[in-house]
């Protein structure tokens, strides 16, 4: 593959896309890799899109977008993930209504993201409650739009992560249900190949800082949250609430992990969201798994 | 100084006697050479790699990916669903924007009360609106309806607006003696006078239409040509964003010729202004 | 011109001014028309015969004065004014209220000799033919009074003395008034009862034209007010 | 018929002269009148709780999110950072608008081999092109401004485009017989008799170079007014919102006044034929 | 007319045709005008006159036949075609090359008795003052050629004379010849030194004016001719 036309970064220059709160924010907002260009990305798909597109060497994103990169036929590996956040996305409601479990909400109309991580988590949902699709109402909303019409009562439940899920934990909102016990909802590190072969040594050096700023983060939340909060635009006690169920230590990628996305790939190609299978195992990438042991 | 004193006659033209049916109808089919032309280029390009296929696919991709759509999927549905959005919302903006406009141009406290709010709201965002919206009209077809009608408002009552104060004063007040009411002035002199503007605002308020639609189809949609655009991107299907684009780019020609073929009709009199 | 209600006037128009900026084109101009008079308007280029046209027709509400004209007139401007985006009988059959305005208007058409060009549009048409085409619009309403400035300027000789003639005839027919603008005097001489001339933002001159019709410029008397006319306009007797 | 058979003088006007120096200047701030009603409706809804805080705040609130915004965030940066680039952008999608809509206008080859593609381009949604220019120009600031640039593109290119082809040709020719020639014909006649059309062209492109930046500034972006209102969307603060909505209302109503500025300059020769 | 290039000729057209739509307009129309000569071009109202001086102004491409007309030329259109959105004095000076073209504008202004209204908008002037700029836009070119299309149709009869002795006196200066369209048979005698009559599409009567200089109306002979062209006309003698 060739540089993408228009983004002529140094050879020697690290070009990271991130997600405001993904991992990697912290790692920017200290100041990890001086050297690096940081790209900021609003969602998923359309870090994937720049990393097609060549304008980034690596990037982290949650376990949805990497499935349908690959099913896009876009060249990449995956270099890293973290330990599983389960109780980083849940179902909210509103605690008036009264609902006790996930299958309460059967013919009420649920909102959430369609394919992302919480796709899969309300297909284990309904998998664990004994539902079929058609038994709720799904709207599928992103984010932004999810909360106005969850807030406005336009829907009955929202399936969503954090941060928007701590965002919306208002008064009066109930967490019905998170993915503890149903998915691993990882993040996941994700690489462009040439800058695997063509910057291996800037990639390990910088995953082994990453690694460190996750773990310092970890011990240090009441200092993490004082950085993110302004970055985040979020009030400090949203965000320590939000990062201690959700920034998890990283993780080596192993087969295991590939299975697991496997299992996710071939779930999403049976309910139609891909049109192909997909082979997520070759995409793992071991090389790197040294900066996380 | 430009006093000449050339010798006699300077410039000489001679043109020969026409044949005697010699009608000039505008060579229509011109208009398709250049649309051919890139489409042929694009795929000589993929061909030979100079567009490598994993950055844009080639046409031949996508048209196949468009008859795979159009076969198993639901591209009808998909289209008509939008179709229906587009013309509800077209409808309804424009005849908002019609009224307003005419009511703007017309009148001095027309001018006064709704230019001045509209001048504020035309630079809103849809993008920003969509919260507000869906508290407003809920997340249901109204939204993308409403998505479109604001799209296709400004355009429409721009161009209105403008229509109707570039009409000759001068016709006005002959329609005036000739004992036409209000009414009638209306409908005789400004809205004839009006209707090259009109058309062009229609044309760019479809544009606006579609645009606005694929903003509103990415709110809780499972049809549309936005929705069916937008997820094939989410999901990194670059032939199926492409096939949608190609979607949009026949329907601005299709619109074109609707619009251009409305044109010709309803404006039969510009073309002696124009030629002789 | 005391009486204020006499009912043989048409058009009574007491102190008419009008200012473009500072300069002054109507200064307190006084004018009446009989009924079924016709009154010629003279005048220097630029003398203000258009602007008072205007104002009789109500079409400049920046010009003060009194005025009192009948509800029901017609207008044909100094350019004809016709819709570009109607057919010339659509334009001529306007506004028209009543039975059957498609065959009034072709009929008017054909009256300035213009029957077969119905369907034209009007940018189709000569500047003469485009004129005959406002006349027509006019005429065809049967107004109580013609406000007509220069209907006939763009006219060669044989047509300018068939519109004459019309102009006549309906007039003997409906008894319409009129005020002619002209720049003709010969013309003025031929149609009108009286002749005024504006000069300095008023009427200057009112004379009557009393030769008996039909009239002709050979008729005896016609070189005398003609003489006078020039004279009072300003040209001279002699190259 | 309307052969009328009254006594005398029917209509009677009468005019009292006017005062001395009666200068009729357009009272513009009649204008404000309605924006301000609206907002004080607004707050007035918002105190009484007709319109809960919840679902859009008052404009009191607003206002004091703006002044936050302003004094510890960086608002003028934001600012700076969405004019810069709109200002950019605009700049070359007005000029190549101007460009190609004048030669497709102006020559028949121009028209058929520029017009089909730009109405095929037309209709392409932002949002569906931004991942082809991601490939072609990046995630820089080039794929703002090729944004910014593509959506003002279209209105300004049409209403070059008609502005052109509806000037009479009586004056054309009425100047090539007074010996211009291709250049000064376009300078002297095809220029000023198009501006009025440029000046509403310019007004809509103004508006969809906003709405473009939106998109924009979307991807890879940390600054700019669109960048701020959509964070602020995604983290459901809607103050910050309705701030930035309220932003781009303003900007909106200053850039009409500025275009109405210009236009009373450039346009004074049209107050005569409208006026009188 | 038969030798090909003799060089006392300004214009020569020979076999022109103009047909809109199925209507032949001009059916064959051959016309000289030799250098220094005004000829004057009368016709009936939608005769062609207006099609003839555009198609040898170049501007109809439809038109077929020889023209050759010389390189420099003035047109006055029959109605003013002054662009709108430029100041009278600026539509005078339009395209005028050389040095102090405002101020030749201004003279040409000054001669056609507008000096003092450079500044207006063309939308600010009235009927016969339009028209005298259009005048002015043409002579202060001094052009080979002048075709003039009803140019002094909309002035009263003191402006007109003004305007007939002016271009009378330009033309003792400059020498151009001129093809003026005028529906005036008067003025066509004062001014011109051929008479032709455009009918049925061709040149139907072509008359020499041979009377002496400075002419005037009640010069011996010109009662004759005068009449003589109004017969050809199809005016009647009496009324
Ligand atoms: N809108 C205007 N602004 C300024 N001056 C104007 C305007 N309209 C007319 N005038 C001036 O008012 C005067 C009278 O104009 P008007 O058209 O009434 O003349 P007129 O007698 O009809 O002349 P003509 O015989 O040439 O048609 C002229 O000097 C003209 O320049
Ligand atoms: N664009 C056109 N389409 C159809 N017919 C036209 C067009 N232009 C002119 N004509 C017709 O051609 C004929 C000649 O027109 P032209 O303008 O040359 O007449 P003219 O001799 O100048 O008349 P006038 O003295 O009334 O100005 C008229 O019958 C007119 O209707
Ligand atoms: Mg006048
Ligand atoms: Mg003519």
């Amino acid at each position: 593959g060739e540089e993408g036309a228009g983004t002529s970064a140094a050879p020697g220059k690290l070009r990271i896309g991130y997600q405001r709160f993904g991992g990697l924010s912290l790692s920017k907002a200290r100041g990890d890799a001086p050297g690096a260009e940081w790209s900021l990305f609003e969602s998923g798909p359309a870090l994937t899109e720049a990393l097609k597109a060549g304008a980034i060497d690596i990037g982290q994103v949650g376990e949805a977008p990497p499935i349908f990169a690959a099913a896009g036929k876009i060249d990449f590996k995956i270099i890293g993930t973290s330990e599983p956040v389960p109780q980083g996305e849940a179902v909210l409601v509103k605690s008036a209504k009264g609902f006790k479990s996930f299958a309460d909400l059967k013919g009420k109309t649920v909102a959430l993201n369609k394919g992302s991580n919480v796709n899969w988590l309300l297909v284990k949902l309904l998998e664990q409650s004994g539902l079929a699709i058609d038994d709720i109402n799904v709207k599928y909303l992103k984010p932004a739009e999810g909360r106005p019409a969850f807030d406005n009562d336009q829907v009955d439940a929202w399936i969503i992560w954090d941060p928007y899920f701590a965002l919306a934990e208002q008064p009066g909102v109930q967490i019905l249900a998170d993915a503890t016990n149903l998915a691993n909802n990882r993040e996941y590190i994700l690489a462009a190949p040439d800058a695997v072969t063509g910057k291996a040594d800037l990639i390990s050096e910088f995953l082994g800082r990453y690694r460190a700023t996750t773990d310092w983060g970890i011990a240090n939340a009441d200092e993490r949250a004082k950085i993110l909060a302004p970055e985040l635009k979020i009030d400090e006690p949203t965000t320590k609430r939000a990062l201690a169920r959700s920034a998890k230590p990283l993780a080596p990628v192993t087969a295991d992990v590939g299975a697991e996305l496997q299992t996710i790939a071939d779930g999403f190609t049976k309910l139609g969201l891909i049109p192909v299978e997909v082979d997520m195992k070759a995409r793992i990438d071991e090389q790197f798994n040294e900066a996380f042991l | 100084m430009t006093s000449t004193t050339g010798t006699a006659p300077a410039v000489t033209t001679t043109t020969p006697a026409p044949a005697p049916a010699r009608v000039r109808r505008p060579r229509r089919w011109y208009r398709l050479v250049s649309p051919i032309a890139l489409v042929v280029l694009w795929e000589a390009g993929s061909r030979t790699g100079v567009l490598p296929d994993d950055k844009v696919p080639a046409p031949s991709v996508v048209v196949r990916t468009g008859w795979r759509l159009a076969t198993e999927g639901a591209l009808t549905d998909h289209l008509v669903a939008s179709l229906t959005r587009a013309a509800v919302g077209l409808l309804i903006g424009g005849v908002l924007a019609v009224a307003l406009g005419a009511a703007a141009a017309l009148l001095r406290l027309g001018d006064n009360v709704i230019d001045p709010p509209v001048q504020m709201a035309r630079m809103l965002p849809h993008l920003g609106l969509v919260p507000l919206l869906i508290i407003w009209v809920g997340i249901g077809e109204e939204l993308k309806i409403s998505l479109v009608a604001l799209g296709s408002f400004f355009p429409l009552y721009f161009n209105t607006y403008a229509g109707i104060r570039d009409i000759d004063q001068r016709l006005v007040e002959a329609a005036k003696t000739c004992g036409l009411g209000q009414w009638q002035r209306l409908r005789h002199v400004v809205l004839p006078g009006a209707l090259p503007s009109l058309f062009l605002g229609l044309r760019l308020a479809i544009g606006a239409a579609w645009l606005s639609l694929v903003v509103g189809e990415q709110v809780n949609a499972q049809t549309g040509i936005g929705f069916l655009m937008m997820e094939a991107r989410e999901f990194a299907q670059t032939d199926v964003v492409v096939f949608g684009l190609l979607v949009y780019a026949l329907l601005g020609l299709l619109s074109d010729v609707l619009i251009r073929t409305a044109e010709r009709r309803t404006l039969a009199w510009r073309r002696g202004l124009q030629a002789t | 011109m005391a009486t204020r209600s006499a009912s043989n006037l048409t058009v009574r128009v007491t102190g008419l001014r009008r200012a473009f900026g500072g300069t002054v084109v109507l200064d307190g101009a006084d004018l009446t028309v009989g009924r079924g008079e016709v009154v010629a308007l003279l005048g220097g280029s630029g003398s203000g015969k258009s602007t008072l046209l205007r104002a009789l027709a109500g079409l400049d509400p920046d010009a003060t004065g009194d005025i009192e004209v009948p509800e029901h007139f017609g207008v044909v401007f100094q350019e004809h004014r016709l819709l570009p985006w109607k057919r010339v009988a659509d334009n001529v059959a306007l506004g028209l209220t009543g039975a059957d305005t498609r065959g009034r208007a072709l009929a008017a058409l054909a009256e300035v000799g213009l029957g077969d060009r119905g369907d034209s549009w009007p940018a189709e048409l000569s500047g003469g033919q485009a004129q005959r085409v406002a006349v027509a619009r006019a005429l065809v309403r049967e107004p109580e009074l013609l406000l007509l400035d220069e209907p006939f300027g763009a006219l060669d000789a044989l047509t300018r003395l068939r519109m004459q003639q019309l102009l006549e005839r309906l007039r003997q027919r409906h008894g319409f008034a009129a005020l002619l603008v002209t720049h003709d005097v010969d013309e003025a001489l031929l149609l009108a009862d009286r002749a005024l001339v504006l000069d300095g933002g008023r009427i200057a001159e009112e004379i009557a034209v009393s030769l008996p019709r039909p009239r002709h410029q050979d008729d005896p008397g016609f070189g005398g007010l003609r003489r006078h006319l020039l004279d009072r306009l300003g040209v001279p007797a002699a190259g």
